[in-house]
């Protein structure tokens, strides 16, 4: 019997580029889970194009529910997740979410998962070490005005209590802007040490760009998103320091293994977080189905979801994990460095659950 | 409408020390007349004398600078032109300003109609009405093309739709822009026809007119305008003769 | 200090704005057709720039090959959108649904070729130097500024003395009238089509260094343009300029009294109150009737 | 004598629909030819489309007993032919120098000849004067007017195509006008063709009248004849 | 697929209704607007404000949506007594970009870019309305509403008033007509009506936000307005349905690879309304080209 997920991803619109490194993962996924021959049919991905827009994503949702008939997706974004969040519950269609990483996704309801830990886990584990190990005190926080930047704002506002060092200057931008010249300068006359950057997409590489050209030479942190290969290539990003999930490409277990081997043969370059996210979320409803499959059950939604509450743990690429009761994945978040256009690990930090 | 219906020969319009000037040229200047009920006073004068400049004042369409405006013996100074409009004065314009996209018919009901939200009207009201409209396409020869768009009509149709709409509406004051102006002579002889049974049903009209024999046609009373002054004001025979208006303006008469 | 600082900034970006802004204003002012791709010509214009600089044609080859573009597709689209739509009498909207579509599509063919994300050319004219204590300025803006002065005094030049500049205006007015005195319009609103396009070169290249480029960046250029026009006067090319620059400083300045959310929402209540204030525009004569 | 300007058998109309049929029109040399009819009896269509503002949809147009059928306004233009169109005739948002200076350009006058040109024309029109520097939108109509035939004569034509120039213009002006234009075309050899509904001062000047109705030339005569109002009349 | 079809049908009417609301304005009264959507947005949020906070009843949420949008319309219809054309444009397009600066700031009400969740369903005489099907009969049952006030008005004197007004001003003035009156109400009833798509949209969605009411729905507004055909019935609501339908059908064609659909989606839907104004310049239920 054919298996058919769903997945809404941006595919146009600024926003695009990440489309394509969420596919890159769900795609192998799915080959390998075909070529294992996990399932009891061949299993495809029905992609529909959210534009990372709230109203596109509902429009899309209601087609993958009620006429392809999926009982899982692929999500990402969190203004896209939140819009279909209510449509999956009502449904039973599980929603899963390897890229958004706004900290409310995580009350969305029982039918929405996320693969990736959120934003609070990386701004937990940055900000002792800009602090402590750095020794940087002043920091500017330049942050979109959307709900995941406003979760970025409060959860490093909080994060800086007790300590020696100080949010000097908070800016947000608003989500289209592309002009920073401006912004660079308040920053500069703030004198900070530290910027902290949160927005997505090309807006970001934008005003590390910008802020770089316009004389700001404090040391910039970023989050897991700023993890692209635009950014990546960016040379205004080079020294900057980024947060992640900590992905041990390198471990010997077979999954991650497979991952990284094929993952480099199929695009030939390394891949990065989101690409492991959005396999792993197509991997867990393999392993959740064929589950399923074996006890003869039908592969709904109510019935990922038992699972997933029964299984607990996973093997996926990057080890095994488990997920909090809410739905959300518990990693260890790593903190790293750009150099020569690459991610060079700084440390790595275990966060409890 | 105001219930004083004045006597044939009184003024219905007074105008007293007009003033307009655009810029540095006196367009109009201090310009003094009376509009008299149920005369044809025809406005001659050498072009941009402020003919339709004077127009504009009346009507509300322009603010003047100075003097003063009555109609009915109440001060219209600073009344926005539709007020004035419904008390009675409405216009042609020389370039017409037809409501292009509607059809004949709904050029002349429109004209009649000037509630902003629609009123409920008795079916006797209603059929008065049509009857009128009826009657006006059927003078001005525009029956057959009632359902013609305002654009699509020939240039002498176009003339004739915009002495139409007038003719729909009450108004006891004409005020009509080179109405005949390109008229070949077969029309401008009925638009003639048409304006002289309406001024003999009562009402007053103030027509700028170049052509002479127009004007020599209808008027009652020719007032000359030059260079924003009123140069005369008088019975036709006194003004065509005038040597010196003969010299600016009218040229010679074989 | 930040007040230089801004005032510095707003310059540079204002001297963009007025450029491309200039090129929607001269062709709309002319040929009355509400050109909203123009933001796609400019991304046309950066993304050619972008493509052969990066491919090592050198600056002038690649600033070439960036106005070929631009010119290109403003006469494409004026010969294969609006002259047929203008054939059929088709309203201001029509060409603007017409125009919007093409700039929808435009932003994604670039997409496909150039990729959905950001790019940007690389070159140290972009960095600042610290001129004064605390204020900083990139060669790229000195560039801009220049830019802006002697493209657009050219153009004035060119509007007031040629005859081709009378006959664009002459064209707004009345296309059939300047068929009766013998003049082409068709050329006439293609060298409008030319013109408005190849001004836009120097600031998408100069955008493409600064701010850095994506497929969707030509609609806030397209916004801005236009209300560059309206505040300057429809018609007014220096009302156009200045409002260029006028907006650019107002985004920039607006930061010592605003978060920079509200920065384009200062820009367009300018333009409203204007708008209401002063219809017109800046320098727009006011028409009789 | 051969004709400078001449249609045989033209024919044209707006989308489709015919508006003036199998004309044939002579305009000598050196002559003023008045044309009378109707309104919508098709002058200004037959003026249009023999200056080639609309393409004829049968015959042809000859100049000087050259087909140009189907040629634009610009290379009737380049023949020296001026039309003066119907209604207002100027770009309300340029100044009257302005409107001159692109007349002359468009009619490829040398530009040391255009200052002499312009004197010439204000000659005949000295009112011009009073306003060379206003935008035409702020112009009076019969100003408007008065511009619009001066600019034509600014090319200095062979053949002046005029399509009622006296709309808007008081009588006197349109005398004052006429009278020189005569005294032109007298003493350089100008032929006119002129479109008029002031039949009575059209006629002064003609050395010969045509009357159209619907769509077709149904007269041809002496200007004398028509004089006659009876005789006139009868053929509206 | 039943509800896939409903769903279409309530997106369907609730974009008809911002069409036909902006063709009385547009086809009418050559009010040209670029700042639908703001009221579009306006009744949204205050329909989900007085479902949450006072009752979700169509008989307090949608009248209170309509009276706000109603109300603040008349910062539209300030320089639509002033100006006219492409300044209007620009006017309206400097207030639909305050607005969404507003809305994105406002986050009492609007919740900023994350926007309102779970907003009630509404009730209709004590019915809940949200699946797909029962819904379409409310959303068309005030289309139909919506296209009979409209018709009804248009063809009445008003209408006529309206389109002498878009001929000429001042000839509508010369005949007695109070133009900025007439302009003024034209405007408070196109936008007070169009409220009640954004309160349909609100209950339907349960979800919204500001990148709803951006300039881009406004300008799709236009377009399904100018590709349906301006000033007439059914052009709006043709519109709708091609504009809203067509990017579901090219999501069909499974030919296409996968990574650029998006892109291809849009380069065909943005070419489609080129091609469209070059062939059917009048809309497609539009007067043929030409005379
Ligand atoms: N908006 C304006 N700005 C400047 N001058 C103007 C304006 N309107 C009219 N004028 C000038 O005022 C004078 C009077 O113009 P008006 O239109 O009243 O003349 P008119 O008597 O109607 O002439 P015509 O017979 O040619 O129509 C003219 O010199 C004209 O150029
Ligand atoms: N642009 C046009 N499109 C369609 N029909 C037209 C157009 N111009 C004129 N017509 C029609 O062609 C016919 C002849 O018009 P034309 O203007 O040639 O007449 P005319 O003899 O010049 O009349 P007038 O004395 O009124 O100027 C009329 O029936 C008119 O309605
Ligand atoms: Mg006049
Ligand atoms: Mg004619």
């Amino acid at each position: 019997k054919d298996h058919v997920i769903g997945a809404l991803f941006p595919l146009s619109g600024p926003n695009a580029v990440y489309g394509d490194v969420f596919m890159a993962g769900s795609d192998l996924a799915v080959e390998h889970i075909n070529a294992d021959g996990m399932l009891s049919g061949p299993m495809s991905i029905a992609y529909e194009d959210s534009q990372g827009l709230p109203q596109p994503a509902v429009v899309g949702m209601t087609k993958l529910v009620n006429v392809t008939g999926v009982p899982y997706t692929l999500s990402a974004f969190t203004g896209v997740s939140k819009a279909i969040s209510t449509l999956g519950q009502r449904n039973h269609v599980v929603a899963v979410n390897g890229g958004g990483v706004g900290p409310d996704l995580a009350a969305l309801g029982e039918y929405f998962w996320n693969v990736i830990p959120l934003v609070n886990l990386e701004v937990r584990a940055v900000v002792p070490y800009l602090t402590g190990e750095m020794g940087l005190k002043r920091m500017v926080l330049v942050y979109i005005d959307d709900p995941f930047g406003q979760a970025i704002q409060s959860e490093l506002g909080s994060a800086f209590e007790g300590t020696d060092a100080e949010l000097v200057e908070v800016l947000s931008v608003p989500v289209t802007a592309q002009q920073f010249s401006g912004v660079a300068a308040k920053v500069r006359s703030a004198k900070p040490d530290v910027v902290y950057i949160a927005s997505y997409g090309a807006q970001q590489l934008q005003i590390v760009k910008q802020l770089r050209d316009n004389g700001v030479d404090a040391q910039i942190v970023s989050y897991s998103g700023y993890i692209t290969p635009d950014a990546l290539a960016l040379p205004q990003s080079e020294g900057i320091v980024v947060t992640g999930q900590a992905v041990d490409y390198a471990s010997d277990d077979p999954v991650t293994k497979r991952f990284v081997t094929d993952f480099k043969a199929k695009f030939d370059k390394d891949p990065t977080a989101y690409n492991v996210n959005y396999y792993n979320a197509t991997l867990l409803y393999g392993l959740l189905a064929h589950a399923l499959e074996q006890e003869g059950k039908d592969v709904t939604g109510e019935n990922l979801l038992a699972k997933r509450l029964e299984m607990k743990t996973f093997d996926l690429v990057g080890g095994t994990v488990s997920f909090q009761d809410n739905g959300t994945l518990l990693s260890p978040i790593e903190v790293k460095q750009i150099k020569d256009g690459k991610t060079v690990t700084l440390s790595t930090v275990q966060i409890g659950g | 409408m105001s219930s004083t219906t004045p006597q044939l020969g009184e003024p219905l319009m007074q105008i007293r020390n007009l003033d307009k000037s655009f810029g540095g040229v006196k367009a109009v200047d201090n310009v003094t007349m009376d509009l008299r009920a149920g005369i044809v006073t025809t406005l001659v004068g050498p072009n941009g004398a402020g003919k339709t400049t004077f127009f504009n004042l009346i009507t509300g369409n322009l603010a003047r600078d100075g003097g003063e405006v009555t109609w009915l013996g109440r001060d219209i100074a600073g009344i926005k032109p539709h007020r004035i409009a419904r008390a009675g004065v409405m216009r042609t314009y020389q370039d017409l300003r037809l409501f292009d996209g509607m059809t004949v018919w709904e050029n002349v009901l429109n004209a009649t109609e000037y509630g902003a939200l629609p009123l409920p009207m008795s079916s006797s009201a209603r059929a008065e009405r049509r009857d009128r409209i009826e009657r006006v396409l059927e003078r001005t020869g525009l029956a057959d093309k009632r359902d013609t768009r305002a654009l699509d009509l020939a240039y002498a149709e176009r003339k004739f739709l915009s002495m139409a709409r007038i003719m729909a509406t009450r108004a006891r004051l004409w005020l009509l822009d080179e109405p005949a102006s390109g008229l070949d002579p077969n029309s401008y002889e009925r638009f003639l026809t048409i304006l002289r049974e309406d001024v003999a049903g009562g009402v007053t009209v103030c027509i700028i007119e170049h052509n002479l024999d127009i004007v020599i046609g209808i008027s009652d009373r020719i007032a000359f305008l030059d260079r924003g002054k009123l140069l005369a004001d008088g019975d036709p025979q006194s003004v065509l003769n005038d040597p010196e208006l003969a010299r600016i303006y009218f040229g010679d008469r074989e | 200090m930040l007040a230089i600082q801004l005032a510095i900034t707003g310059l540079q970006t204002g001297a963009l704005y007025a450029l491309t802004a200039v090129g929607f204003s001269l062709i709309f002012g002319s040929t009355r057709i509400f050109h909203f791709a123009h933001g796609a010509s400019f991304v046309i214009a950066a993304y050619f720039f972008y493509a052969t600089f990066g491919a090592g044609w050198g600056v002038i080859p690649a600033i070439l090959a960036s106005a070929f573009g631009a010119v290109a597709f403003g006469l494409l689209l004026d010969r294969l959108v609006y002259v047929p739509i203008q054939r059929h009498e088709g309203s201001f909207f029509t060409v603007f649904v017409a125009s919007f579509g093409v700039g929808i599509a435009v932003q994604n063919v670039i997409g496909m070729i150039f990729g959905r994300g950001y790019v940007t050319v690389n070159t140290s004219l972009s960095r600042s130097v610290e001129m004064f204590p605390d204020v900083y300025v990139s060669p790229l803006a000195w560039i801009a500024i220049l830019c802006a002065a002697i493209f657009l005094g050219g153009l004035q030049f060119f509007l007031r003395r040629t005859h081709t500049g009378m006959a664009l205006r002459a064209l707004a007015d009345n296309p059939e009238l300047v068929r009766t005195f013998g003049l082409n319009p068709r050329a006439i609103q293609a060298a409008a089509f030319a013109i408005g396009s190849v001004i836009v070169v120097p600031a998408a290249i100069i955008t493409s260094a600064t701010t850095g480029l994506s497929p969707a960046i030509g609609h806030h250029v397209m916004l801005i343009s236009l209300a560059a026009t309206i505040v300057g006067g429809i018609g007014s090319i220096s009302g156009t300029m200045l409002a260029g620059v006028l907006l650019g400083l107002a985004e920039s300045l607006a930061l010592l009294i605003v978060d920079s959310q509200w920065t384009e929402a200062v820009t367009f209540a300018i333009l409203f109150a204007f708008i209401i204030i002063r219809p017109s525009g800046l320098l727009g004569r006011a028409t009789a009737h | 004598m051969s004709a400078v300007l001449q249609t045989a058998g033209l024919a044209a109309g707006y989308g489709g629909r015919p508006v003036i049929n199998d004309i044939d029109v002579v305009l000598n040399p050196g002559e003023v030819l008045c044309m009378i009819g109707h309104n919508g009896a098709g002058k200004s269509t037959l003026l249009k489309s023999m200056f080639g503002l609309i393409a004829p949809d049968g015959g042809q147009v000859l100049v000087d007993g050259k087909d140009m059928t189907g040629c634009s306004p610009r290379e009737m233009a380049d023949t020296g032919i001026a039309l003066v169109p119907e209604g207002r005739g100027v770009f309300p948002s340029l100044s009257v120098t302005d409107i001159f200076a692109l007349g002359m350009h468009a009619a490829r006058v040398p530009k040391p000849e255009r200052p002499e040109r312009v004197d010439w024309v204000l000659g005949i029109l000295p009112v011009i004067r009073e306003f060379m520097h206003r935008p035409a939108s702020t112009l009076s109509g019969g100003q408007q007017q008065m511009v619009s035939i001066g600019r034509a004569l600014l090319s200095r034509p062979r053949i002046l195509l005029m399509d009622e120039p006296s709309i808007g213009l008081a009588p006197k002006l349109f005398q004052d006008l006429l009278a020189p234009i005569r005294a032109l075309q007298q003493r350089e050899g100008l032929s006119i063709l002129l479109v008029e509904q002031n039949v009575r001062e059209a006629l002064k000047i003609s050395d010969r009248a045509v009357v159209m109705k619907s769509g077709r030339m149904i007269w041809e005569g002496a200007p004398e004849e028509l004089s006659d109002n009876d005789k006139l009349m009868g053929l509206y | 697929m039943e509800a896939y079809i409903y769903n279409l049908v309530n997106l369907i009417a609730i974009y008809s209704i911002l069409a036909v609301t902006l063709n009385f304005i547009m086809g009418y009264a050559g009010i040209y607007s670029l700042a639908h959507a703001v009221f579009f947005g306006l009744g949204a949020y205050t329909s989900s404000w007085v479902a949450q906070n006072v009752s979700p009843s169509i008989f307090v949420s949608y009248p209170a949506a309509m009276v706000a949008a109603g109300a603040v319309s008349l910062f539209l219809a300030l320089p639509a007594l002033r100006v006219r054309g492409e300044y209007f444009v620009a006017a309206s397009l400097g207030l639909q970009v305050l607005s969404v600066t507003i809305y994105s700031e406002w986050k009492g009400f609007t919740g900023g870019i994350g926007g309102v969740l779970a907003i009630p369903p509404v009730d209709v005489l004590g019915w809940e309305v949200f699946r797909p099907g029962q819904f379409a009969i409310l959303s068309v049952a005030v289309l139909v509403l919506v296209v009979l006030l409209t018709t009804a008005l248009v063809r009445s004197s008003f209408g006529r008033n309206l389109r002498a007004i878009r001929d000429s001003e001042s000839a509508a003035a010369s005949f007695g007509k109070n133009v900025p009156m007439i302009k003024t109400i034209s405007v408070v009833i196109s936008a007070g009506l169009a409220a009640l798509a954004g309160a349909l949209y609100a209950s339907y969605l349960s979800f919204i936000n500001v990148e709803s009411f951006t300039l881009d729905t406004s300008v799709l507004i236009m377009a399904i307005v100018i590709i349906g055909g301006t000033g007439t019935v059914a052009g709006p609501i043709v519109g709708a349905a091609i504009l809203l339908i067509l990017p579901s059908v090219i999501s069909y064609f499974e030919f296409l690879p996968q990574t650029e659909i998006g892109s291809l989606q849009q380069i065909i839907y943005g070419l489609g309304m080129t091609l469209l104004m070059i062939f059917r310049p009048g809309g497609l239920v539009g007067r043929r080209p030409g005379r």
